[in-house]
């Protein structure tokens, strides 16, 4: 016996399993990444003095990173439209360019970082560098997890794409749920440290 | 075994098992082995606290220092306690046990949706509860700021606390995933014919709670991380600038908030303790309807109060927060939120007490514990009333008052539950039946003592005494009229810990025993009864997945030929 | 109902102008969780007995009709709500509105600690010194205060040691050194956190000097302890033994010990200022 | 899986692209915004207005929000909820904190 609606969606729901999942681990997600930001607006509240992220930040790089976020969003879901239109070499095509803007952003990520460090600016600094540090930290944790799903995919996973491909597809989707909103989170996070 | 189309090695039948009912089975026992090494901090912290000034008998010797318990362990010990209790043994049995276990078997599913995803989340609790203990061993001991880890005493507190945020990350984890399995389970394997107002209370209630961790736990995740950064990274998310430690100054950036740390912690921890409770309430209903061999009064009233209990639970969570300072208008929010959350309640005992009349009511063991568990549960959320009235919690607030509140919903009420459940199902679990004899004296004698150790709990509070004392109150003179309580508290634990003999040898001489061949000792209607065998099949649950055709507490059907009309019953 | 929690362990004075109030509203509510209490279990003994298998043999499908219950919920509703706004809601909003700021009010700092509360009173002039925590000498100096200021000069601390004029609005400053303590006058109903970074107001009128507690315990269990500050949250390793003693004088009494204490500060600074270069 | 026929597949990267479009449009919008000098409050104001524009791009199209199942609206619906509680009930909390 197997799993009902592991594939097909239950009539009632018009949901599959794997869809309902991830959307209830996004929505937890939601309030994890609410925690921090409820945090973040404490914190600038109560402080008294905050300073305006621009002065500290490197607002070109983080716009170049979030282009990348954005991009790799878009190609993402054109790769799960390819293989819905049975493209198997446009969608391994679209998936390698995700990860290879993935990698983009985590490159740009790592010369802010150092960049920080070497002008002696660290969490311990102030509150503002401190949350800083933790919430881009934790998106950037997001970005590997979603560059080793993805690559699992690309890779050693397409296997199924012969075996059992309206599965694979739903796979896609639903790694493309999870890429999409960690690109969502980037799109908060972006003007929320940077720009104000 | 008709469904069990592939061999299994011993290591992925019994270890990395993604059977729903083997995960629970491991759940289960693990949580149980948790709560009983919590009720032993608990009672050597008795000891220390009715007789401050001698040495701990026995585990003594583990202690140096002549089996004295310094007080920074004390410390220790009572946060350990109160975590293990509440996220290392209650939760993980009534929800991983019990959820995992009857809850596919009751809307008539194969397992749960995502089994591997089940087997992580178990083993993720595992790995989490072996890193909570472990503080015991690095230098200055377990965390000893309180399960509530308030800063900043937490941030300057041993390297424990930093071992118990990094137990927390995965217990929290553990969590998430397997609420995610049982939202993902109610909602899309209910089998046909299993609509929503057809759930058994169990189901429901798992699913409000599900739903409760799944919202309410990233938030302290969130803490959490902040305060690993404030430990490890030296951040100053939950501390002001110019604090001075033992005559240091601290040198940290500052401007931080000890308050922000309480809101993401109770955030959690409200909906937490409702956590605690709803799973209970879920067994208790079950047990009840199949005793009393009527339907429950108000199937929908407990259905939508449970569902409000859920929702509301989110927003009262600052009555932990009176005395921070709190202005009149969010007071007055938050103790009205509170009053309205009690509504809910009130109206599930309602509909409890209200099922009785006119029941048949059998008394066996599970049933005893379900009816105990009504008054003590009572005299829990009762005594929740003044606490949630800001203006008399200013007298009751960090008292032993709060404590015996608590107490009486955790301890007499949900372990009460959670005991009546396991009498209940071990029929299905095993096949065999539990002792009735050895049963009845377990409660019976639980009862006394629960209520000897918590009783004067309350005595105490309104006494003014403080949570928390290492000597249990003697230093202060408010005390003086109530310290001769902490002997009698003591040794009613002691008694209550002894008592528990009779349900451990029941456990195992009842394992040893001969399978009965029962499928459904109880006459009951759900289809974790009617629908499979005893104990159920592995992988798959049903020889044929079963059909449901009424509501979930068809007993005593007029008209009907026996007293139970299981749900699959095609008339 | 207030002679049974009294019975059950609270003080059986109150020794503040709001503590009866407190004491009311714990009195109201345990009023109304006795009657839920009595009520339900009343009910429920009476079912467990009637409605046994071996009495009832066969169970009522239908069971109750009456719908009592739902105005049961009802009216517990409506007793609530008057709780709430007839008793908490009011006593929450003169305790944060009603600070005592005027000159007859007497304003103290008490700074928290572990484990001690640190008393300061601004002396004479009426007006805090300024502090610093760059200045705390946890022998000398607790709270930092800085003695080359104006204002500071004439300021008084001490060691949990709290002294206080009976029927005299008090307004204390709350505020902590290092971590959460929560001060604590079990016999005047008072209780406030002192949280890090903040100063909350508390503020209170005793109404019973500390002569007359002695005379009112004689005999108890607690005879010859007077009135003391407990400390509520758990603040580490001494929390338990984080205790001051709290004296309540009758006003004139309460100036001698201020005169008193006057006097040790200028005979302090006069042997003070040479030695103090030398070691 | 959903089923959609190739045509509207076909849209549906039309859309995306579009949407695309859009997204880096409104990155740069708020970027130069930031450059103007507007004051604290309307600054935080129109970096979130766009910020929650891109979000709801990307949530209705990229994730299919405007198409999704009711039970994911339920779900979402009571994750905003206690996210909005979450994000400001501790705010207002703090704001009117007893303070000498
Ligand atoms: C399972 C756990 C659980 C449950 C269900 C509750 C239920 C409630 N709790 Fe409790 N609470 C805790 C666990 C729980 N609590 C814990 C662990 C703490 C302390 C944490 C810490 O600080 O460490 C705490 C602390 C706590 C406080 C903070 C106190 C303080 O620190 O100062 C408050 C304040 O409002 C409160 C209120 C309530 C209220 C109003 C309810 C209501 O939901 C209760 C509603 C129930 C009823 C009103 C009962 C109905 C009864 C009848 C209908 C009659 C019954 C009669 C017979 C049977 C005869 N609780
Ligand atoms: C679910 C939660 C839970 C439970 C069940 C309990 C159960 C008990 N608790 Fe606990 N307690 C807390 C949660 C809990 N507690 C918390 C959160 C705190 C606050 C901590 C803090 O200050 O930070 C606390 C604090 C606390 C204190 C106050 C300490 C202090 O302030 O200094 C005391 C004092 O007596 C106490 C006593 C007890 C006792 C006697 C029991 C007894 O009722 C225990 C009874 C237990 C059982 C009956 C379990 C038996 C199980 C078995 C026998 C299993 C058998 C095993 C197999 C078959 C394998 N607890
Ligand atoms: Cu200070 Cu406890
Ligand atoms: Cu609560």
């Amino acid at each position: 016996m197997d799993i009902p609606f592991t594939v097909k969606e239950r009539p009632d729901t018009g949901l599959y399993n794997g869809k309902l999942g991830i959307w209830l681990f996004l929505a937890s997600e939601v309030m994890l990444f609410g925690g921090l930001f409820s945090a973040y607006v404490f914190l600038r509240t109560g402080a008294e003095s905050w300073p305006v992220g621009s002065d500290i930040l490197n607002v070109p790089m983080a716009t170049l990173n979030t282009m990348f976020l954005i991009t790799s969003s878009v190609t993402m879901v054109m790769s799960w439209a390819s293989l819905k239109l049975n493209d198997f070499g446009k969608f391994k095509m679209y998936l390698g360019f995700t990860i290879l803007l993935a990698f983009g952003f985590l490159v740009v990520k790592y010369f802010e970082y150092t960049a920080k460090f070497e002008h002696h600016l660290y969490p311990s600094t102030n509150n503002f560098l401190g949350i800083y540090f933790t919430m881009t930290g934790l998106h950037v944790l997001h970005v590997v997890g979603g560059i080793i799903v993805i690559f699992y995919f690309l890779v050693p996973g397409n296997k199924m794409w012969q075996s059992d491909p309206d599965r694979f597809v739903n796979r896609i989707e639903i790694v493309g749920l999870y890429w999409h909103f960690v690109d969502l989170v980037w799109i908060f996070l972006f003007p929320v440290f940077y720009l104000l | 075994m008709s469904t069990d189309y592939h061999k299994e090695s011993f290591f992925t039948k019994y270890i990395w098992s993604t059977d729903h009912k083997i995960i629970g089975l491991q759940y289960g026992i693990t949580a149980l082995l948790w709560l009983l090494f919590g009720f032993i901090l608990m009672m050597i912290m008795r000891y220390q606290l009715a007789y401050p000034e001698s040495p701990i008998p026995i585990v003594g010797a583990l202690l140096g220092d002549g089996g004295l318990l310094p007080p920074e362990m004390y410390n220790s010990l009572g946060a350990m306690h109160g975590t293990i209790m509440i996220f290392l043994g209650v939760v993980p049995l009534a929800f991983g046990a019990f959820g995992n276990y009857f809850l596919p078997l009751q809307i008539g599913a194969i397992d749960m949706a995502f089994p591997k995803l089940n087997a992580t989340s178990y083993w993720m609790y595992f790995v989490g509860s072996v890193v909570m203990v472990t503080g015991f061993f690095v230098p200055g001991g377990a965390a000893n700021s309180g399960w509530t880890s308030y800063p900043p005493l937490s941030n300057i507190a041993t390297t424990g606390q930093t071992v118990w945020l990094c137990g927390m990350v995965f217990l929290i984890t553990s969590s998430l995933l397997g609420s995610i399995n049982i939202l993902a389970t109610v909602i899309q394997l209910r089998t046909e014919g299993m609509n929503w107002m057809r759930l058994p209370i169990f189901v429901w209630v798992q699913f409000i709670t599900a739903f409760l961790l799944l919202l309410a736990f990233p938030p302290l995740e969130a803490a959490s991380v902040l305060q690993l950064m404030d430990r490890l990274a030296g951040t100053s998310f939950f501390m002001p600038s110019g604090l001075v430690v033992s005559g240091v100054a601290l040198s940290n950036a500052g401007g931080g908030s000890p308050l922000l740390w309480q809101h993401l912690f109770w955030f959690l921890a409200h909906p937490e303790v409702y956590v605690l409770i709803l799973p209970a309430f879920g067994i208790v209903v079950e047990v009840i309807a199949n005793n009393t061999r009527k339907p429950i009064w108000g199937y929908k009233s407990i259905v939508y109060a449970v569902v409000f209990l859920g929702f509301m639970s989110f927003i009262v969570w600052a009555h932990h927060m009176f005395i921070t300072g709190m202005g009149t208008s969010m007071s007055s929010f938050f103790q009205t939120t509170t009053m309205i959350i009690s509504i809910p309640s009130v109206v599930i005992l309602t509909a409890l007490f209200m099922s009785l009349w006119g029941a048949s009511i059998r008394y066996n063991t599970p049933m005893l514990f379900a009816l105990g568990f009504l008054p003590m549960f009572g005299i829990g959320g009762l005594t929740g009333l003044p606490l949630g009235l800001a203006a008399a919690d200013i007298y009751l607030h960090d008292t032993y008052y709060v404590i015996g509140h608590f107490h009486y919903v955790v301890a007499p009420g949900t372990i009460f539950a959670l005991f009546a459940g396991i009498y209940y199902w071990f029929p299905k679990m095993t096949g065999k039946r539990m002792n009735e004899t050895l049963g009845k004296l377990h409660f019976f004698f639980s009862l006394i003592f629960m209520n000897g150790v918590f009783l004067p709990m309350m005595a105490q509070g309104l006494a003014g005494v403080s949570r928390r004392l290492w000597d249990g109150g003697e230093m202060y003179a408010h005390a003086a009229g109530v310290l001769y309580l902490n002997e009698v508290m003591s040794i009613s634990a002691w008694l209550l810990g002894m008592t528990q003999i009779f349900f451990i040898v029941n456990m195992i001489i009842s394992l040893m025993s001969k399978k009965t061949g029962e499928s459904n000792p109880w006459g009951a209607t759900t289809l974790d009864w009617s629908a499979t065998t005893s104990p159920p099949l592995g992988h798959g649950n049903f020889e044929v997945v079963p059909t449901v055709y009424r509501g979930p507490y068809e007993y005593s059907v007029p008209g009907a030929d026996k007293d139970f009309t299981p749900q699959n019953e095609k008339v | 109902m207030l002679e049974l929690l009294r019975y059950f362990g609270l003080p059986t004075f109150s020794a503040s102008t709001q503590g009866p109030a407190i004491d009311n509203i714990n009195v109201l509510a345990h009023w109304l969780m006795a009657l839920l209490f009595v009520g339900w279990g009343a009910f429920f003994i009476y079912t467990l007995f009637r409605f046994r298998a071996s009495k009832n043999p066969k169970a009522n499908y239908q069971g109750i009709r009456s719908h009592f219950s739902s105005y049961l919920e009802v009216v517990i509703g409506v007793i609530e709500v008057v709780l709430l706004l007839g008793f908490a809601i009011p006593i929450w909003a003169s305790r944060v509105n009603d600070v005592p700021k005027g000159p007859d009010a007497i304003h103290i700092r008490v700074v928290g600690q572990q484990f001690a509360w640190n008393i300061h009173y601004p002396g004479p002039d009426g007006v805090f010194g300024a502090i610093s925590v760059d200045l705390v000498d946890e022998v000398e100096n607790p709270i930092g205060l800085d003695r080359s200021e104006e204002f500071a000069k004439d300021d008084i601390f001490t060691v949990n040691q709290l002294h206080i004029p009976v029927n005299t609005p008090i307004n204390i400053s709350l505020s902590t050194k290092d971590v959460i303590h929560s001060f604590t006058l079990t016999e005047l109903r008072v209780k406030q956190d002192a949280i890090p970074g903040m100063e909350i107001p508390v503020w209170f009128e005793a109404t019973m000097t500390t002569d007359e507690l002695l005379e009112e315990i004689k005999g108890t269990a607690r005879e010859g302890r007077g009135f003391e500050i407990a400390c509520a949250q758990l603040c580490g390793l001494g929390h338990y033994r984080m205790k001051g003693f709290m004296t309540i004088h009758e006003m004139d009494g309460y100036e001698a010990w201020l005169a008193e204490e006057q006097e040790y500060l200028s005979e302090e600074e006069e042997d003070d200022w040479e030695d103090d270069w030398e070691d | 899986m959903s089923e959609y026929t190739p045509e509207e597949i076909h849209h549906h990267v039309k859309t995306y692209v579009m949407v695309f479009v859009a997204l880096a449009a409104l990155t740069i919008i708020t970027v130069s915004i930031s450059y103007l000098d507007l004051g604290v409050l309307p600054a935080v104001t129109l970096a979130l207005i766009v910020a929650s524009i891109k979000g709801s791009l990307v949530a209705c199209y990229f994730m299919h929000l405007i198409s999704e199942k009711v039970t994911i609206y339920w779900t979402l619906l009571v994750t905003l909820a206690f996210f909005l509680v979450l994000m400001f009930v501790p705010l207002s909390t703090m704001l009117v904190q007893a303070k000498v």
